[in-house]
């Protein structure tokens, strides 16, 4: 089966420091790959190269077999990848309805059924009711499960989603995987997802990417990466090397604090 | 269109135009220190320096004091004009939309506006004294002495504001301030008291602005926006938080309006203008922004 | 020992089992604080915490726990909806992070917070502001630090900006030691850096340590903030998770990674 | 239902305002007889407006001290025709929307008898076409505009001389003195503006800075137009000197003619002859302190206090008590003058009827500060100006030597 | 009650709301109607302004209210659009009628030149640089010869009395803004609308989610450049003379953003209700000032300005979103209570 996605040897740099390194990896349709690593691991500036948002400085991705270099994240966005993000970015003035019908903007779709198509996803992740609220109004969980139900909307063949379960209330959480894994099968769409939690993926994807500094660590089943050692050391950190900052050997900073002296209490 | 010039007319011309530039780069001053560190666009700026200008007649009027000692005792004047403004409304709006600001500061455009035409009526206004209508002559080339006066003040204001933001600790800390907000207040640095203090300052070079332009220029309370497009070229074309580069756009603004008076048909001048303005914006804007969101 | 946070009662200002409870009022804390950005979410949910003096804290706890939530409450950049903070038991939560130096407490922030067109000397100056009014004791300052960082001193006129990110760290550094604090505040001390770079920060947070100061550290480097730690708290989805010594976890950190990775 | 409800509620508001509106309108305008004249005791409207704010708020100031003047005058002598007189001035922001919508309410809703017209060619262009669309003559005092009185049937104007003619008493002048004194090289800068073109151009080839030099003989060396909000004019300065200007043309309003006259001094540029020959901008307060920069400086004017005209030293008076005016305006004088002819006409026709007014005005002579005046069949006035010049603090008639109380001074 | 029956109940609810909606609307647009004949004609005048800047303001609230860019040169299009008529009419005899259409396709041209560079930028940015370019196209327009230059254009003017004459822009002006505040109407309650509202809010995400940003706020500057062009034509020859110093006037411009921002951003309510609010006021402050007593003499004219200043701060400081937004505010309570 042609892969949905081929990515190859991507890499980019922000100054002195590199996001992604030689990152390379192929997504199958229908299918969910996993994204994690520690903070700063470059797995948010993946996404936003894959969508388009950062140009990459070497490196290549294919979409359907089709290079997307020069396209801007609209003209991807019309090809079928959409997102949702880190923190959830909904339009807060608009309604719930009217947020989903952003992506049609374009789109040579009837309004009557444009409007079908967003009730039947709303219904389908549980917001039905809010419909005809201004999604300021929804919690932070509900507002995740509209930005999933949004990055539906265009019937996108690959779905990027950046922490979708970070802070979200076991309940929305669940809620949230039945339905990922629901529009994977029944809907053929494909899914990148990044998480700290592999569990969460554990019941979805069937591969997990791990990143460090940029760089893939580790590649496998959920089980497989989760017992990398390379991973678990990720995730740990270093204990300290040897390498010393440049100091003296005595502090000539007493530790008796000047301000016991300046005073300066709080009002 | 082009037409023929002597070297002693380009070298007036030139003489008018860094004298000329000097003024430009003090009447942007302000605008430059609020819209780099503060990020407030003060479409007001302008009738601060309108007010300031009338400061100057009624000192002279009143009591007889020669505009360069008014333009001392503006500072104090204005610098007390800035705190209150900024105090009363900006600090109001500063959190919120810069759209909001945009408004209220046009708001007190209005007022000021309207306030100094209640006052003074619309009558166009002249400041005389013995030295506005002297010039000195060198060469066959004319220095008029109330814009060689002007040009002294803009330079000294210019060196005394550089110097306060680069070798004062307070100036180091106002400028760490547009740096990083953030960093700046847990730094210790009561970043609200020192938006007040740029404020004022800001408000001052106004009004010693306006001072100044009253030696040269004829001036009423409505005709100050034409400052005000002058004021936004030099700050645009010089780029955000630094007097040194207001100095020199002011300057090349200066000399290409006096330069470009000589070598093309007047009535284009100001069509060159407008169309260099637009160009800076076009290629500096999205720099200006991102270095203001930086700021924020 | 290793306590969960369930077994102590609810909204109790959590005094630990360590005799903790005799010195309560020391140190740095903040009790039953309940935070947030928007209207809607809580990131943190009745959080209680205690900084003992001259000890490292840490806190630890998967992304999106709340971490630097409560170290953005602690150094009252963001007000809590309800909860106090507290230094050795006066009240401070409404103190603005502009005063908070005064009170001995600095903050070294996640990421870059240098001044990237100020010198590395204007840098430090900065950070004596509180000094401004007394110029000898902010030369003499100044001096402390650059005697602790050589490699300041050589880059003194160098633009922050231009320099590399480890080299802008220790600038962080120096310019939050100009005040000479008691209690230190440090927020992922090791994002963005190179692993060189980070061993050297935990090297000098060792130091900090050492020299008595009250230190609470936000870390998602596991490893190295354990082993400076003396006393260890985790969150999870905003709450009070699992605290105890640091002995109480140190054999169990595999465990701990495996939980957050739930496994 | 909450909609609809606002709906009628501000449906009905609506309705109530405007219909109270048109029966008060309707009160106002119950009785008029064939003659115009109000009923006996009711006051005779006169309306108009003037750009009290915006850019034409300075000459305006002097139009409004005129006025009042003028009304306290006519009430304290009786009034019009045992009426007594009132006046509506509204501000029209030198706008010239906004002033049209003013006329439209001073015709229809206010019931003004008669119509001053605004100040400046820019206002009053836009609102003589709804004066005459309402068969009611604009009495002019505030704007020049060759075009529109030869265009129009409803204009009686004030200013003794049109556009075209504003430079000619220079040119008399100078064609009084000997063939070796005369300059020969023009210099003209003009802001752009309506009026101040047409007194460089003149109209349909007849007057204007460049035909009466052209007729001449002499060379034009410079010609350029500045837009009014201009700067610095230090660019134009240098090229008339360069081009060694002798007769110097500032075609301008006045906040730009005193930035020229200053850049001018400052510079060092010295004509042989510097006409302000746009607004007459000598008379204005501010030119006294200009100083030495205004000294020598040719303008053009209608009416002096030394020529004893009628009334013209109690409007002088006037103005300095009230005005704190050093030198007598001459916006002071053509608002005067209409509001003479406007009273002699009403008073000498006995009626309001427009058509009969114009005849009236047409076929008499009226007596005014600006002399003796008769009126050609567009309503304009003959010309009669005296070129003035700016010598020592005062404006000096220097020609026609008939009227002048000084000889012209040449650089 | 079950969820369809309580769904038919809401759905016959929306559609007799919907009915009085359009009942109120066809009331309006017939009260409007016979106002045209009905009221003193220094109203009709009065009233004609106040159609016409609704409709700059419905215009410029396409791109400033719904999509948050803040356009400070609206009069270049209002401009543009008078001297097209004025030149088309003046110089190529082309029939008035005719040079309405016309005008707004010159202005909406003007409005891609401006708009293809000036939409790369954010912000004040974007404000400033559309400010300047107004003053840009007046120096140009002052300086063409087919313009007329500083001398402006005669329009020809129409063969009836003044009466027919007002009441016949009256109804123009009407027409266009009942097609203004339709199209903003329909704007705001199609995806296009939503879309530029989530420029406004968000507009990487925005973008990200498929909104081809750039062409969008581009097709909103031209819209509104349209409305304004008409606007302009029809003003050109209801003013019957025009000249680049008051046809450009910046206070055009920063009179349309005050009264949009009054009224209220992103509502089509909103230049309905900013426009005659300010307009009135102003009209009314100008007829009162010199009979009211102020400090034992008259109330001075400048002091409509000094009122209308303050009413300004009031608003940015009390009410950021104008009468629409305490208007939501209200409701929002009643909604939540």
């Amino acid at each position: 089966m042609e892969p949905v996605l081929q990515v190859d040897s991507l890499s980019k740099r922000f100054g002195s420091i590199v996001a992604l390194e030689r990152v390379s990896f192929a997504l199958e349709a229908g299918t969910i790959l996993g994204l994690i690593g520690p903070n700063g691991s470059g797995k948010t500036t993946l996404l936003n190269t894959l969508n388009g948002l950062y140009r990459p400085d070497s490196g290549e991705i294919r979409y359907l077999g089709r290079p997307t270099r020069n396209l801007r994240p609209h003209q991807l966005a019309l090809l079928g990848i959409s997102r949702t993000f880190q923190n959830a970015r909904v339009f807060h003035t608009l309604t719930v309805t009217q947020n989903m019908l952003v992506p049609l903007v374009h789109a040579r779709v009837h309004s009557a059924e444009a409007q079908e198509r967003a009730r039947q996803l709303l219904t389908f992740v549980g917001l039905e009711r809010y419909q005809a609220l201004p999604a300021s109004e929804l919690s932070g969980g509900q507002q995740k499960l509209l930005e999933f139900a949004r990055a539906l909307m265009t019937e996108p063949r690959l779905v990027l989603m950046d922490e979708p379960f970070g802070g979200v209330h076991p309940e929305i959480k669940a809620l949230l995987l039945e339905r990922i894994r629901e529009a994977q099968q029944e809907r053929q769409v494909s899914f990148i997802i990044v998480s700290h939690e592999i569990p969460d993926l554990l019941s979805l994807a069937r591969t997990i990417i791990c990143m460090s500094y940029g760089r893939i660590i580790a590649r496998g089943s959920p089980q497989e990466v989760s017992e990398h050692p390379d991973v678990i050391a990720a995730y740990l950190g270093h204990a300290g090397g040897q390498a010393q900052i440049q100091t003296s050997p005595s502090s000539p900073v007493s530790s008796s604090s000047y301000f016991e002296q300046a005073g300066g209490h709080p009002s | 269109m082009l037409t023929t010039v002597s070297l002693s007319l380009l070298v007036q011309a030139l003489v008018n135009g860094l004298l000329l530039g000097l003024v430009y780069t003090l009447i942007s001053l302000g605008l430059s220190l609020t819209l780099g560190i503060m990020g407030v666009v003060n479409v007001a700026h302008s009738t601060l320096i309108m007010l300031g200008s009338y400061l100057a007649l009624e000192l002279l009027q009143r009591l007889g004091l020669d505009p360069i000692i008014s333009a001392v005792i503006a500072v104090p004047v204005f610098f007390l004009i800035g705190v209150l403004l900024e105090r009363l409304l900006i600090s109001r709006v500063a959190r919120t939309s810069q759209t909001t600001g945009l408004l209220v500061l046009f708001g007190v455009l209005v007022v000021i506006e309207g306030a100094a035409i209640l006052r003074w009526t619309t009558d166009t206004q002249v400041l005389s004294v013995s030295y506005t209508n002297t010039s000195l002559t060198l060469d066959g080339i004319a220095i008029a002495v109330p814009r060689l006066i002007a040009a002294a003040i803009a330079l000294v204001l210019v060196l005394l504001l550089d110097t306060f933001l680069r070798s004062t600790l307070y100036g180091k800390a106002i400028r760490a301030m547009s740096q990083n907000l953030d960093a700046a207040r847990i730094s210790g640095i009561d970043t609200d008291r020192l938006s007040l203090l740029v404020f004022g300052l800001a408000t001052a070079t106004a009004g010693v602005g306006g001072v100044t332009l009253a030696m040269i220029f004829p001036f009423d309370p409505q005709d100050h926006y034409r400052w005000l497009a002058w004021a936004f070229l030099v700050v645009v074309i010089g780029g955000l938080g630094s007097i040194r580069n207001t100095l020199l756009a002011g300057l090349l603004i200066g000399l290409i309006e006096t330069l470009s008076s000589v070598l093309f048909p007047f009535q284009y001048v100001y069509f060159i203008v407008y169309l260099l303005l637009v160009v800076a914006l076009l290629v500096r804007g999205q720099g200006l922004a991102g270095s203001q969101s930086r700021a924020l | 020992m290793m306590r969960h946070a369930a077994d102590v009662p609810a909204g109790s200002g959590a005094p630990s089992p360590n005799g903790l409870a005799s010195n309560a009022n020391a140190g740095l804390s903040m009790r039953g604080v309940t935070a947030g950005y928007y209207s809607h979410d809580l990131v943190l949910n009745n959080v209680s915490l205690n900084a003992r003096p001259g000890k490292v804290t840490v806190l630890l706890g998967p992304n999106g726990s709340g971490k630097s939530t409560a170290l953005r409450v602690l150094y009252g950049l963001l007000r809590p909806r309800s909860g106090q903070i507290l230094l050795d038991g006066r009240e401070i939560t409404t103190v603005p992070p502009q005063r908070r130096l005064a009170l001995g407490m600095a903050l070294l922030p996640q990421g870059r917070s240098v001044f990237p067109e100020l010198t590395v000397q204007e840098n430090l100056e900065i950070g004596g502001w509180l000094l401004a009014r007394d110029r000898r004791r902010l030369a003499a300052a100044l001096e402390g630090v650059y005697a602790r960082y050589p490699s300041l001193k050589e880059w003194r006129q160098k633009q922050a900006g231009s320099l590399s990110g480890g080299q802008q760290r220790l600038v962080e550094i120096g310019r939050m030691m100009v005040a000479d604090p008691r209690v230190i505040l440090i927020d992922e001390p090791s994002v963005g850096l190179a692993p060189v770079i980070v061993d050297q920060v935990y090297e000098e947070i060792a130091r900090l340590k050492e020299e008595q100061r009250t230190i609470l550290l936000v870390d998602q480097n596991v490893r190295a903030a354990v082993a400076l730690a003396d006393y260890i708290y985790t969150l999870e989805y905003g709450r009070n998770n699992l605290e105890g010594e640091r002995g109480a976890f140190e054999d169990r950190l595999e465990a701990l990674i495996k939980s957050w990775l739930r496994f | 239902m909450k909609s609809f409800r606002l709906f009628v509620t501000t449906t009905v508001l609506l309705v109530l305002i405007l219909t109270g509106c048109s029966a008060a309108q309707n009160a106002g305008s119950s009785t008029s007889s064939s003659n115009g004249l109000p009923p006996a005791g009711q006051p005779i409207v006169i309306g108009g407006t003037l750009g009290l704010t915006g850019a034409y708020a300075g000459p305006s100031a002097d139009y409004k001290a005129t006025y009042d003047y003028w009304l306290q005058q006519v009430n304290s002598h009786g009034g019009l025709l045992g009426h007594p007189v009132k006046m509506i001035i509204y501000d029209d922001e030198s706008n010239p929307a906004t002033a049209q919508s003013l006329y439209q309410r001073l015709i229809h809703q206010d019931k003004v008898n008669l119509l001053l017209s605004p100040y400046t060619t820019a206002i009053g262009g836009a609102v003589l076409p709804i004066a005459a669309a309402n068969h009611m003559i604009l009495w002019n005092g505030g704007f020049v505009g060759i075009k529109l009185f030869k265009s129009s049937q409803w204009m009686i104007g004030s200013y003794t001389y049109q556009e075209p003619d504003y430079s000619r008493g220079v040119f008399e002048m100078i064609d009084s003195l000997p063939a070796s004194e005369r300059p020969t090289r023009v210099g003209i800068v003009t802001e752009q503006n309506p009026f101040t073109l047409a007194v460089r151009d003149g109209y349909q080839g007849q007057g204007g800075v460049i035909n009466f030099a052209k007729q001449r003989g002499m060379q034009i060396v410079l010609n350029e137009e500045y837009p009014p909000t201009a700067t610095d004019v230090s660019g134009l300065i240098q090229r008339a000197k360069a081009a060694k200007v002798d007769l110097f043309f500032a075609l301008s309003l006045p906040n730009p003619a005193a930035l020229i006259a200053r850049t001018a001094y400052s510079l060092g540029f010295k004509p042989k002859i510097y006409c302000a020959c746009g607004s007459l901008v000598t008379s204005l307060p501010y030119w006294a302190q200009l100083g030495p920069a205004g000294e020598g400086i040719f303008s053009t004017a209608m009416a002096v206090p030394s020529d004893n005209y009628d009334g013209i030293n109690d409007l002088f008076t006037m103005l300095q008590r009230v005005r704190h005016e050093t030198v007598f305006s001459q916006y002071a004088a053509v608002a005067m003058t209409i509001l003479q002819v406007m009273q002699q006409a009403v008073e000498g026709a006995r009626t309001l009827d427009q058509q009969q007014l114009r005849a009236y005005v047409l076929s008499h002579r009226f007596n005014t500060v600006n002399g003796p005046l008769t009126f050609d069949q567009y309503g304009m006035p003959r010309y009669n100006a005296v070129l003035v010049q700016y010598l020592n603090g005062k404006n000096e008639v220097v020609w026609p030597p008939s009227r002048a109380t000084a000889k012209p001074q040449l650089q | 009650m079950s969820s369809a029956l309580l769904e038919r109940a809401t759905a016959r609810t929306r559609w007799r709301s919907w009915l009085y909606r359009g009942l109120g609307a066809a009331a309006a647009v017939g009260l409007l109607a016979v106002l045209g004949v009905l009221i003193p004609l220094d109203w009709v005048t009065t009233l004609s302004a106040v159609y016409m800047y609704i409709v700059l303001a419905e215009g410029w609230n396409i791109l400033g209210g719904y999509a948050g860019y803040l356009n400070f040169g609206m009069v270049t299009f209002f401009g543009v659009g008078a001297y097209t008529a004025g030149v088309l009419c003046t110089q190529y005899n082309v029939h008035p009628l005719l040079t309405i259409p016309l005008a707004g396709i010159m202005a909406t041209v003007a409005a891609l030149l401006v708009g293809v560079p000036a939409l790369r930028l954010r912000g004040v940015y974007f404000a400033i640089l559309t400010l300047i370019i107004s003053f840009l196209t007046q120096v140009l327009v002052t300086n063409l010869d087919i313009t007329g230059g500083a001398s402006g254009i005669y329009m020809p003017s129409l063969p009836f009395d003044p009466f027919t004459n007002e009441q016949i822009f009256y109804y123009a002006f009407l027409g266009l803004m009942l097609l203004a505040v339709l199209l903003a109407f329909i704007i705001e309650h199609s995806r296009f609308g939503y879309a530029l509202v989530a420029i406004r809010e968000d507009e990487d995400p925005a973008e990200i989610l498929g909104v081809r940003t750039t062409w969008l706020k581009t097709q909103a500057l031209l819209l509104g450049a349209f409305l304004a062009g008409v606007a302009g034509a029809i003003y050109a020859f209801h003013t019957s003379y025009i000249e680049p110093q008051g046809t450009f006037s910046l206070d055009i411009s920063i009179d349309v953003v005050l009264m949009s921002l009054v009224g209220g951003l992103g509502t089509w309510q909103g230049p309905v209700i900013g426009v005659p609010l300010m307009l009135v006021t102003a009209q009314v402050l100008r007829i009162l000032a010199g009979e009211l007593p102020f400090f034992g003499s008259t109330l001075p004219p400048e002091f409509d300005r000094v009122v209308f200043g303050i009413i300004l701060i009031l608003v940015a400081l009390l009410a950021p979103y104008g009468v629409m937004g305490l208007v939501r505010r209200v409701r929002g309570r009643r909604l939540t209570v």
